[in-house]
């Protein structure tokens, strides 16, 4: 077998993953804080205020990150449920209710960030247009999908019907990123674009693209934590999950 | 530095924006150690129990 | 030894849901007067002013009755659960959307029918604009279908559940949030004068597109919570 | 605790080292049985040792962790299902605002009708001649189980699952189910029945399967 | 051999019920977004015009807050019920009214305070001018204890019913369209600058008077509908 | 069929010409009997002859249609019960979320608990040892009994009205439910238990009432 395929094979056993995601985890936690950390600073000291906005803009270097990482983590989560739902592999189940929560804490920064940058610009906390009103379905998707799996006992059977209804409200992922084109809308468009030349200056640019960075590899160090949870809550009948106890029990005393 | 923290102004909407980010992803951080930690208790707990079904 | 058709079981269970209903017709009526409750405490909460009802009529109709459907929805198959008969009929031998497809149809014409038959009643109570009516019917029309549609698909998940009747509520809302917009917005154009056409045959293209994918959502669903 | 019964027909049901778990939790450990037309086979065991998942899992509600379940020599899912299976749970599956005979109607428009029977011979063979018309509201606890034996007999099913079928009846009723399962084994059927053996059984002892607690 | 006090009951009991919630915390914070649905409804049925909303928005808030008291209502003795803890409550020598004064107090606590805490946000989503808040505060947490006390009466009353949620609407709602008047019209009062603490007075006079009699009346209901 | 015990001290629980009826349906007959410490009495009847209706009665919780109920010879009313009478009905009255000792601990703190014993005893004697912190919800329902009755054992009351107490259980809980009556008898309480007659008693038979349905 091609070795790439075969490590995603070992990498979909439990115990495997289990490891696997323990030794990454301080790597990505180190690596988030340190590249969060270089573009706060240069988003809060570096970067020139704008001319327009003053220095309200800089809720922008936690704003959009956030944004983003709200769409990606919906995405992530639905895609996992779609190879749960047809394969049935439950690592993908548990990525994808992992990534629920982790996804609807982004949303909600996004929507307190976004008011509190509204208030400045628009001379508003919160008005019901397009980009924020879908942002706000897309949180309750989130605490859909969070209480439907919560709400049934058999965790598998919960991941199942949890993941179906990602799938069902991944519709609104499409109109939250193009409501700023199909609506005219208060809220502003794009303005960094990965293809063709960004509408914003470089040196605002970069802080930007550090804390997004960074926020990625966050919403992975929290996926590989959540996950190993779940992991543990659901194999907690198997030889492997018992092999980690007797440290624990002589940590209790 | 003053400054800085005063933020021309806006120091009101940006530190807390930047407050809740950290609050809800430090949140977000601890809450599976904590859960980590009671999953393995609670299995200790039911380990023991079936010991304690099985001895008498 | 005649086993029985996909058509036959339809026919059968078209027939013995609307007797339940009938048989049950007191609670049938609930989701009415849950309705005319909700309109009706309008006017006590803002006062009797005329003009400020008239502006929020058609908007408080459409979300009492979408909350009244919303809230009959937790009983589409909870009954059915509870003695057995939904296992009877997952198990039957016919396609299982078409058996739910005709679940939703009695539960659309015996909870929203009524509905939208009292709702110039409600706009009466409201001083809904005479001219606004037929467009808010047909509002209702279109939007009750949708509504009928993806509940079912969100209570098929749910059903296994106890007390699953507000996490409904939190499942469907969202997504019937744009029927709301554009249903609810027909009417204030109206309302206004302006053109009202593009939403409701927006709302129109939706109702035919979850009429083909709802039932056989709904099937899948019910086959994930019930195993 | 596994039991073959080796003939040369395909058997009509078939279990292969079949396990079930739930969260991890085994309910019960690897089955091997087969069931021939003419069976019928008590499964016996404890409270909380299996018996309503096994018959959940055999009929294809609940799904298998590990073996497989074989109809007619061919896997079993929901959605092959084909007027092969009647299954009889805890829950009848009948509504009591609607009377006796409307339940059995809807039953057979659902389910196809077998030849030389109606609805009321069916009752009546049940023992509830005189209570085709009362909502079923009105029907004592061991009434309605009779009903739902009724539904049984008019259905074309080759395979009976019955949960606990003794349950909550007489020794009449007792008598009445006993002399169903030798009708329906003497024209061909199946069937497998359940129960935690606290009651009295009148006829002769059929083939037993003992579930226990895997734990 | 230790007989149990009254007192020793009524804590064993807040602290059961107050334990429960906890464990269904889940459940227990669902009345909090249905208001929150209900009132982030009302913009895309109405527009978001800001004076339009702001005209509405005690009103609705009231509304909103009310009924999702009212849904939440259903299982204050349902699952007591489901279990037999009713019976075991009424079989205790302890006076049944005294222990159902617990459980309203925990009721109120566990979703009425949670409402109001919300209560700010929800009026910034409806653009309530800032200067009617405290009022709207004031009114709710008049409010919405009389309706946790009036409620446990009907809730006794219809325990014993399956599927008796909205005869309950039925049978709560008229008793509190007063509470409804007074508490929207305190508000309504202030945001036009009128006077506005009679309409508080008059439910601070009734809370009180629903708060020592409600206990007794529901202690009576429940033990007529049990019987 | 009025069985009538005559002992010279007070009864604790005595039934005078009583008779229940719903709905003007006579549920049963006029039932003489006393219970005295010391006592226990076996109803028996089958399915719907009233044996829960009639501990309902007897407990204060439906009202007679004619005849009394003497609790130490004064009449009973719900208002006037005090920590006498405990009644484990075919719904146990515990919640599934909380775990055997906090189930207990509400029950010690709404009923009292007797000396000498705590909620941890009462649990391991009746066998739940190493079950006090499992949430209910993860216990089979034969251990949701026990629990039950492991409440019984700390509530001072004199009088048990037990309802179908030996369904669910195994064989060893019927014997623990023998045990329990047998001790609660020799410390001058009082049960009276119901049955429908189709498990095995092990123990000595007690007193039986024969309950039959009226009509
Ligand atoms: C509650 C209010 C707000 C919400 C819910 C919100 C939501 C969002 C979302 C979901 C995105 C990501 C869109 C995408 O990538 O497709 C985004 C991006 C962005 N938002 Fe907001 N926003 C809010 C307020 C604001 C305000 C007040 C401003 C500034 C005036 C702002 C500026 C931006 C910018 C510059 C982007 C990046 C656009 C891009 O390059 O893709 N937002 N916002
Ligand atoms: N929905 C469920 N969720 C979790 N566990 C369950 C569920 N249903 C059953 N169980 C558990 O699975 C085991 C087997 O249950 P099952 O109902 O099959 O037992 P049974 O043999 O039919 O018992 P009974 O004689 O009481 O009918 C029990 O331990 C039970 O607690
Ligand atoms: N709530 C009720 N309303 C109307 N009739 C009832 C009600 N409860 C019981 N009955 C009827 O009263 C009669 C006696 O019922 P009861 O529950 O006392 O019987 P039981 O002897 O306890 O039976 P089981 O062995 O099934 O527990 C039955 O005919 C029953 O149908
Ligand atoms: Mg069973
Ligand atoms: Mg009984």
């Amino acid at each position: 077998m091609n070795p790439l395929l075969l490590w995603f094979h070992k990498l979909g056993s439990p115990p495997y993953f289990y490891r696997f995601a323990g030794r990454w985890l301080p790597w990505l936690y180190a690596i988030a804080l340190v590249t969060g950390a270089i573009g706060f600073y240069g988003g809060l000291a570096l970067a020139p205020a704008d001319y327009q906005q003053g220095d309200s803009f800089r809720i922008m270097y936690v704003h959009v990150p956030c944004a983003w990482m709200s769409l990606f983590a919906y995405l992530f989560m639905a895609a996992n449920g779609f190879v749960a739902l047809v394969w049935r592999i439950k690592l993908s189940e548990i990525l994808a209710m992992a990534s629920a929560p982790i996804g609807a804490a982004f949303t909600f920064v996004t929507l307190v960030t976004g008011s509190l940058w509204g208030k400045p610009t628009w001379g508003t906390w919160w008005t019901w247009d397009a980009r924020l009103t879908s942002e706000l379905v897309l949180l309750f998707l989130y605490f859909g999908v969070i209480g439907l799996y919560h709400a049934i006992e058999d965790r598998r059977q919960a991941a199942r019907a949890a993941a179906f209804l990602a799938l069902v409200g991944i519709v609104n992922l499409p109109i939250v990123h193009y409501s700023v084109i199909w609506w005219n809308t208060l809220h502003q468009g794009s303005t960094v674009s990965f293809l063709g030349p960004s509408k914003i200056s470089a040196d605002m640019l970069w802080p930007l693209l550090t804390v997004a960075f960074a926020t990625h590899v966050y919403f992975f160090a929290s996926l590989f934590a959540r996950a190993r949870v779940a992991l543990l809550e659901l194999e907690s009948g198997k030889d492997w999950v018992r092999g980690l106890l007797p440290a624990t029990e002589a940590a209790h005393g | 530095m003053a400054d800085f923290f005063a933020m021309h102004g806006y120091a009101a909407y940006v530190w807390p924006a930047y407050a809740v980010f950290a609050i809800a992803l430090i949140a977000d951080a601890v809450a599976p150690v904590f859960a980590h930690r009671r999953i393995l208790r609670d299995l200790a707990g039911r380990l023991r129990r079936a010991a304690s079904r099985k001895s008498p | 030894m005649k086993p029985g058709t996909a058509s036959a079981a339809c026919i059968a269970l078209l027939r013995r849901d609307l007797l339940l209903v009938w048989r049950r017709r007191g609670d049938a009526l609930n989701p009415l007067l849950f309705a005319i409750i909700v309109v009706a405490l309008f006017p006590f909460a803002l006062g009797p002013e005329t003009t400020v009802l008239a502006r929020i009529a058609a908007g408080t109709i459409f979300v009492a009755v979408l909350l009244a459907m919303l809230l009959s929805l937790d009983a589409l198959f909870r009954s059915d659960l509870e003695d057995g008969s939904l296992e009877q009929l997952v198990l039957s031998p016919h396609p299982l959307s078409l058996l739910l497809g005709c679940k939703i149809l009695v539960h659309w014409s015996t909870t929203a029918l009524p509905l939208i038959v009292v709702a110039p009643l409600l706009a009466q109570l409201l001083q809904l604009p005479a001219q606004v009516l037929p467009v808010l019917l047909a509002a209702l029309a279109l939007a009750t279908p949708l509504l009928s549609l993806i509940g079912a698909v969100c209570v098929a998940l749910t059903v296994g559940m106890r007390r699953s009747g507000m996490l409904l509520t939190l499942l469907v809302l969202p997504l019937i949030v744009p029927a709301l917009i554009f249903g609810a917005g027909a009417c204030n154009a109206a309302q206004d004068g302006f053109a009202y056409a593009a939403p409701l045959l927006w709302l129109g293209a939706w109702l035919a597109m979850a009429a083909i994918l709802a039932p056989l959502a709904a099937a899948a669903a019910l086959r994930i919570s019930l195993t | 605790m596994s039991i073959a019964a080796e003939t040369e027909s395909a058997p009509l049901l078939q279990a292969r080292s079949l396990r079930f778990a739930r969260n991890e939790e085994e309910i019960f450990g690897p089955l091997d049985f087969s069931l021939h037309p003419g069976d019928v086979v008590l499964i016996e065991g404890d409270n909380g040792s299996g018996k309503t998942t096994l018959l959940k899992v055999l009929s294809g509600l609940l799904e298998a962790k590990s073996g497989s379940v074989l109809l007619h020599g061919a896997p079993l899912t929901l959605a092959k299902l084909s007027h092969q299976v009647a299954l009889l749970g805890h829950l009848l599956g009948l509504k009591l605002e609607l009377s006796a005979l409307e339940n059995l109607r809807f039953a057979t428009g659902m389910g196809g009708i077998r030849s030389g029977i109606t609805p009321q011979l069916a009752l009546a063979s049940v023992g509830l001649e005189g209570f085709e018309d009362a909502p079923l509201r009105t029907l004592s606890a061991g009434q309605r189980k009779r009903v739902a034996l009724a539904r049984l007999l008019l259905v074309p099913a080759a395979l009976w699952l019955l949960d606990e079928p003794y349950a909550n009846l007489d020794r009449g009723g007792i008598d009445l189910v006993n002399r169903l399962l030798d009708h329906h084994a003497r024209r061909g059927g199946a069937a497998l029945i359940t129960s935690h053996g606290a009651y009295a059984f009148t006829s002769g002892t059929p083939r037993r399967i003992p579930l226990r607690a895997t734990a």
